[in-house]
């Protein structure tokens, strides 16, 4: 059984997929805390406790994300962009636009009936409009992230949010608290920022059906729901969207294994 | 400042000798005094070139100081002085790099600034700026500048082009232009003459105006050479060899070096021997000044087999034919017919395409003769002039042309501060992909 | 009988509260939480308890900082700039320029004889703040209280080219996976904060004394960084942190007092802390 | 025409700034043609004497920018995008067309933009040079011909020389009742605050002419009756510099600290209105001349004295004597971000008024509300500082 192991080492989380002959078979997340090397290492060895497999088993690994270059043990490198058309694609092949909200970028993606991107943008030199801009607000509000979808979708009226800067997110995020906004309508008037930002990007890389989540920001019902809202057109979301990336990687690794590429 | 620039090793020998042509260029200035010459402040892309040269003025360039210092990574502490006295760090930082070292100096008292790059530039006797389409700071920068100069007499002229309207026929308002433009070239032969106290020699600028025009056919020339597969030079040598073509126009030397730089290529042509050796994408420059700090870059792309065999930038010239200039005995006239006439030659063909622009048309154009799978753009955020229009120009394209690969970097020409190298290689190799994608497709 | 003053100033991080006599009689420091009354509260009356006093002892109450408005039990508001000058003339009479480093801006003001004479804030983003420090010791994992001693074991400072707080910290972990060490990032951070700080600072005619105030200058390696780019010693007063709020307790006695030279009685909020804690 | 002489002017005042473009959104209705402008650059004789109705364009400070940033560049100037986003989400949806003109690099850069994203019937780029010799005025009275053909055609109607002269004389007249509101502003407390002053000139440039001069002479009617009172001029005296600044928001920020904005120059105010049009027997002339030279922007290069000292005057000298006429204490100079035009100035203006002892505060930001927090503070401590 040829095993493949996917790394997507992100500026937040460090993912691992294993793929068994094109699919999935197990995976693991975990914080990267700074360390990407020892991020990559701890996440490849849970997702191989998962499968019950050991690093011997993998024929070959392929690592991605802004810290990927830490991972000495893989194989081949591969850019985030061309992981997630390729994750996605396998997913679901109808899907021709992607959206990525990961912790530092977030990202619109072109991907062809090939699972080929074919056009990308992100947003530069500013962290506004990414999971960085929602982590410190929820920790402004002392929530933790997995709690900030299901708060923010009982918002009733969502505060508007003005300031584009993740850092003075902080600040606009208190005043507002002291001016008596509910945590909720802020996450809302959050996502309603954010997903201006990123619609920004969709439209310039040009929409085209079927459009997907994925990344972080995806477990994000809130910021989903705003982007859609935003879009006016409904999105895929995976089960697990943050995996995404590890997921191509591993099934660029796959494929490379069979094609015998070095 | 600490970190170096990465060589980057230059595909022709012409390129590598570009480093001794802009030395010579900051030396000039500093010479001058001695040689009883006056210096002026100038604007690159202003016309004004034949009239400076024929009335013995020596430009002292901001725009190549300002490069030069960011090329050696060394422009923060000039931007920090300009910044200092209030000047926003949202400006152009050729200006506001250049003023800070204006600053300086005259804190010195004329002296120049310790550490300056290649010996720095010499104070000038007059600053000889124009207002002219290309940007606000071409008019603003010289009057900032007087702020610290106080002394030293401006002269800013307007040239102007017609603007581009698809409804339009622009060819019923090039006279009124042309007019305009050469009663403004008038006015600044008139300011010249004031403070060389010399007369114009009309047969001495005429002659010079005829070498430029030599020059622009050579430099075409010599640049379509570059069609060849595999490219023979590409755009990071062309980001040395305008050297020539930018600061040194009306010179016997820029003539003699374009001539060199095509005896080179045709040589190369021969041997087939490219940029790099196994040649595998070719992407357009499709706009923008690049980050002078990071020429490093064009390296990277050529690791990738992707090479540069075309840039819009800096492409300063034309083949006089292409323009079909009307007959005129009058310099003046001629340079303003020139200048006029490089803008809007585009308008005709990209009135035929529905939905295009001139800009994009150019690009169009490239990306065809050149034989590019994919465009690259630069976008600079202290200068408005080159890189606002960016995005609409890339939807245009996709929109006319089709899905070709686009890449937008963000950036600044000098000012450092934002760029990341790491994420900068992230998205050259992210779009290697796409390219490598698009050609897939399309064989 | 001898009047108190109060002042309170509410950070983007801290809340400090002075009270002042004849001299300082208490001082209180205390983080800024997203609900400014409340602490506010908190702080005022830790401070009154220090101090022995109920809070109908005091004469006049004056709050400053980022969350000044947000005090119903003051009397009125004044900005940092005008307190922090008045804070460090009473403290360091030689002083003419001050350098102040707190959590979300940094500032510069010129003063004589105690008065503000101008001022630049920092207008971009997170870069040349305190913040900026405070993100990078949590990426770091190290205390904030340590990055500056920390930093002085520097051998040489790492460059951090990214001016947005984000993208900085992410330069950081990545210089820390390639081995780059700890004394040398957080140096490099430094400069990287004493850069802009100076840049923004440099605005103004600089003249010595200069002094550091905020938390900013609670952080040896930053203070011996800004020392470096200004090429002088630079002073720090013994609690740089409660620079603001006695400027502000100074403020009002001086306009109290004023009041009372001249015949007037100065209006007052009348909030007391108790309606201040119900409304909030 | 509306109704005012009888009271409500500073209450239409208050409507038409509240619901900007409402008037030209009725006039539309009412089968007028709807021209938008851009800059202070807009020569409105032209629009007027065409028949149409010129309405210059403001944005929205306290909306953010969600759509524009799909097509604009975040290096234009804040303002710009602002207007474009509040275009492109269809606040002027009532326009026939609009003009361009060449002001600064970042609605030059932006034209294509513009007139690709809004398909608007009638588009125009008004060419205007940056220098002020006379070829360039000779040059300006070509582009304005141009211009006015290209209305003509639009139109289909002629615009005779006599429509133009009438124009002209209309628009001064509105620019003179204007000036006398502004006198109003002299006197200690100032009989109009200046949060109502913004809301008048905002109001005023939203109006055909005739409705303008009407609406100012109402409301300064109204405030002439005002009583002064007896105290409370305590307060320091503001000017205000700078280009588009069209909301109230940052003059309550100045005025809620007891301070009172008394003069302005920006480029919706005083700079608007303190320079007439010379009748000439060509009144294409007198235009050109007003809009190239009376008209004090930053976009204009004034290289007329023969000491750095003189050209400093030529450029800034009426700021000096505002201060004096309006007994300024101190002056906060707002520049929008990513404005080359007034940002290369910045330096020079300052010291051209703080050497006549006038204090200034520099301020750069964005066009919008959000920041509005961080520079009360500033606003405040100079405030406190000068006082
Ligand atoms: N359960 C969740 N709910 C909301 N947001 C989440 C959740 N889990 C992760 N995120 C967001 O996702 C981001 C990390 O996404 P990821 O794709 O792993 O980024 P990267 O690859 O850059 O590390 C975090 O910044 C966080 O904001
Ligand atoms: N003991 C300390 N050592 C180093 N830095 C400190 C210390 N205490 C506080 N700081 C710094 O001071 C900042 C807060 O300073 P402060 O002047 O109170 O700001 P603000 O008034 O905005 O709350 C924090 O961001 C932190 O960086
Ligand atoms: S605005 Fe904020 S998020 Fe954006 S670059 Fe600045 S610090 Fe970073
Ligand atoms: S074109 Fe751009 S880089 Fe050149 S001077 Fe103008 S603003 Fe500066
Ligand atoms: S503020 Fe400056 S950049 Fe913006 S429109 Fe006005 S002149 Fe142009």
């Amino acid at each position: 059984m040829a095993h493949a192991l996917g790394l997507d080492i992100g500026s937040g989380y460090s993912k691992a997929v294993i793929c068994e002959n094109g699919v999935l078979h197990s995976f693991a997340v975990l914080p990267s805390g700074g360390d990407y090397k020892g991020a990559a290492r701890r996440v490849t060895d849970m997702a191989l406790q998962g499968a019950n497999l050991s690093f011997n088993d993998i024929v070959r690994t392929v690592a991605t994300g802004y810290g990927s270059s830490m991972v000495d043990f893989a194989d081949h490198f591969a850019t985030d962009i061309a992981c997630h058309a390729a994750g996605i694609h396998h997913l679901f092949p109808l899907v021709r636009t992607v959206i990525d909200v990961g912790a530092q970028f977030s990202k619109a993606i072109r991907v062809d009936e090939a699972g080929r991107a074919t056009y990308f943008l992100l947003n530069e030199k500013c962290a506004g409009g990414s999971g960085k801009f929602l982590q410190i607000v929820a920790r402004i509000l002392h929530i933790t992230i997995d709690d900030i979808g299901p708060l923010s979708l009982t918002a009733t009226k969502p505060v508007e949010f003005t300031t584009a800067c993740a850092v003075f997110a902080e600040s606009e995020a208190v005043s507002r608290i002291a001016e008596g906004a509910l945590p909720a309508d802020i996450l809302a008037g959050v996502h309603k920022a954010m997903a201006s930002k990123i619609v920004n990007l969709v439209t310039r890389v040009g929409l085209m059906p079927d459009c997907a989540v994925t990344g972080g920001g995806a477990k994000d019902a809130g910021l989903v729901k705003a982007i859609e809202a935003e879009l006016a057109s409904p999105v895929t979301v995976a089960d697990e969207p943050q995996i995404t990336a590890a997921l191509g990687a591993a099934l660029i690794g796959a494929e490379q294994a069979a094609t015998g590429k070095r | 400042m600490a970190e170096d620039k990465k060589p980057r090793s230059l595909a022709t020998q012409a390129a590598a000798k570009i480093a001794k042509f802009v030395r010579g260029n900051m030396s000039a200035t500093l010479k001058a005094k001695e040689e009883g010459k006056k210096v002026a402040y100038a604007y690159i892309n202003d016309g004004q070139d034949e009239i400076m040269r024929a009335m013995d003025i020596v430009p002292a360039w901001g725009e190549s100081f300002a490069g030069v210092c960011a090329a050696k990574r060394d422009a923060e502490k000039y931007l920090q002085k300009a910044e200092a006295d209030n000047f926003s760090r949202s400006l152009c930082t050729y200006a506001t790099c250049t003023i800070g070292f204006d600053m300086w100096r005259e804190e010195l008292n004329g002296q120049t600034p310790p550490d300056a790059p290649w010996g720095g530039m010499a104070r000038p006797d007059m600053i000889i700026g124009s207002a002219q389409q290309l940007c606000d700071p071409r008019f603003k920068w010289p009057q900032a500048t007087q702020h610290y100069l106080q002394d030293v007499p401006v002269f800013v002229g307007n040239m102007y082009y017609p603007p581009w309207d698809p409804k339009r026929d622009h060819h019923e308002q090039e006279a009124i232009y042309v007019k305009y433009a050469k009663a403004e070239l008038l006015e600044l032969v008139r300011f010249c003459e004031k403070h060389t106290g010399k007369k114009m020699d009309w047969d001495r600028l005429a002659g010079l105006v005829d070498l430029t025009e030599k020059t622009w056919n050579l430099f075409i020339d010599t640049y379509e050479l570059r069609k060849a597969i595999p490219t023979p030079m590409d755009t990071g040598d062309a980001m040395n060899t305008m050297v020539p073509i930018t600061f040194n126009l009306a010179t016997q030397d820029a003539y003699d070096y374009y001539k060199g730089l095509y005896d080179e290529l045709i040589q190369k042509n021969e041997k087939k021997q490219g940029v790099i050796e196994n040649e595998k994408y070719r992407l357009l420059w499709g706009a923008g000044l690049p980050s002078w700090f990071a020429l490093g870059d064009f390296q990277y792309f050529n690791d990738k087999g992707a090479v540069f065999p075309a840039e819009v930038t800096y492409r300063n010239a034309e083949k006089l034919e292409r323009l079909d200039l009307p007959a005129t005995n009058d310099p003046l006239e001629r340079i303003a017919w020139r200048w006029v006439r490089f803008w809007t030659h585009w308008y005709d063909k990209a009135r035929k395409r529905p939905g295009s622009s001139p800009k994009v048309e150019r690009i169009i154009e490239y990306i065809e003769d050149y034989k590019c799978d994919g465009v690259v753009f630069h976008s600079a955020f202290s200068c408005r002039s080159w890189h606002a229009g960016i995005i609409h120009q890339a939807e245009v394209l996709r929109k006319i042309y089709g899905d070709i690969p686009i890449l937008i970097m963000e950036g600044d020409i000098v000012d450092i501060s934002s760029y990341n190298e790491v994420d900068t290689h992230n998205r050259i190799d992210a779009f290697i992909e796409t390219v490598d994608a698009y050609k897939a497709k399309r064989s | 009988m001898e009047r108190y003053y109060a002042g309170i100033d509410i950070g983007s991080t801290m809340t400090k509260a002075v009270i002042v006599g004849e001299s300082i009689i208490a001082s209180v420091i205390g983080p800024t939480g997203p609900e400014h009354r409340k602490l506010a509260n908190k702080v005022m009356e830790k401070a009154l308890g220090e101090a022995g006093l109920k809070f109908e002892d005091v004469t006049y109450v004056v709050s400053t900082g980022y969350g000044r408005v947000n005090v119903p039990f003051a009397d009125r508001q004044i900005t940092e700039i005008t307190c922090h000058a008045k804070g460090i003339h009473s403290l360091l009479p030689t002083v003419k320029t001050i350098v102040d480093i707190g959590g979300q801006d940094s500032k510069g003001i010129k003063i004589d004889s105690g008065k503000v004479t101008s001022f630049v804030m920092n207008d971009k983003c997170a870069a040349g703040t305190g913040r900026f420090l405070e993100v990078i010791a949590d990426t770091l994992g190290v205390p904030l209280e340590k990055l500056g001693e920390i930093s002085l074991s520097a051998e040489c400072p790492a460059v951090i080219s990214n001016t947005c707080t984000v993208f900085a910290e992410h330069e950081v972990i990545n210089k820390l996976s390639t081995g780059e060490k700890i004394p040398n990032l957080i140096a490099g951070v430094h400069d990287a904060v004493a850069t802009r700080v100076y840049a923004l600072v440099k605005k103004l005619n600089v003249e010595a004394d200069i002094a550091v105030t905020g938390g900013g200058a609670k952080n040896v390696g930053l203070i011996k960084a800004l020392e470096g780019k200004f090429g002088c010693p630079v002073l720090v007063p013994p609690e740089p942190l409660i620079t603001g709020a006695l400027g502000a307790a100074l403020v009002g006695k001086e306009r109290y007092e004023h009041a009372l030279q001249s015949g007037q009685t100065l209006t007052r909020s009348g909030q007391g802390l108790q309606e201040a804690r119900l409304f909030s | 025409m509306t109704q005012s002489g009888n009271g409500n002017g500073l209450a239409l005042a208050e409507k038409y700034y509240s619901q900007y473009g409402s008037r030209a959104r009725e006039l539309k209705a009412a089968g007028k043609k709807i021209i938008g402008y851009l800059s202070a650059l807009g020569p409105v004789e032209i629009m007027t004497a065409a028949g149409a109705v010129p309405l210059r364009l403001k944005g929205n400070v306290s909306e953010a920018i969600t759509k524009g940033d799909a097509y604009m560049e975040t290096i234009v100037c804040p303002f710009v995008r602002n207007v474009f986003d509040a275009a492109i989400k269809g606040k002027y949806d009532f326009l026939d067309g609009m003009v361009l003109p060449h002001q600064c690099d970042s609605i030059d850069r932006t034209d294509d933009v513009w007139s690709d994203t809004l398909n608007l019937p009638y588009w125009h780029f008004l060419n205007v040079p940056h220098v002020t010799d006379e070829p360039s005025i000779e040059f300006m009275k070509d582009i304005l011909r141009l211009f006015i053909r290209t209305l003509e055609e639009f139109t289909g109607k002629k615009i005779s020389d006599e429509a133009i002269a009438q124009a002209v004389t209309a628009h001064n007249e509105n620019r003179r009742i204007m000036r006398e509101l502004y006198a109003l502003r002299k006197t200690d407390p100032p009989l109009v605050s200046g949060a109502e002053m913004m809301k008048i000139l905002v109001a005023a440039m939203s109006l055909p002419v005739d409705e303008s001069r009407a609406l100012v002479r109402g409301v300064t009617d109204e405030i002439k009756h005002r009583k002064l009172p007896s105290s409370g001029g305590k307060g320091p005296r503001i000017m205000l510099i700078g280009d588009q600044i069209d909301d109230v928001a940052i003059i309550e920020a100045i005025e809620g600290t007891g301070a009172k904005l008394v003069m302005d120059d920006l480029s919706i105010g005083s700079k608007m209105y303190w320079n007439d049009v010379e009748a000439t027997p060509d009144p294409v002339q007198g235009i050109a001349e007003r809009y190239l030279r009376k008209l004090k922007l930053p976009t204009t290069f004034v290289g007329t004295g023969n000491t750095y000292q003189e050209t400093l005057e030529a450029r800034f000298g009426h700021m000096k004597r505002y201060i004096e006429e309006f007994k300024v204490d101190g002056a906060i100079l707002f520049v929008y971000k990513f404005c080359d035009p007034y940002g290369f100035e910045v330096p020079a203006i300052k010291s051209f008024i703080e050497s006549a002892g006038t204090p200034v505060l520099y301020l750069e930001d964005e066009y919008s509300t959000s920041t509005l927090a961080r520079l009360k503070t500033r606003i405040e401590a100079f405030l406190e500082m000068i006082a």
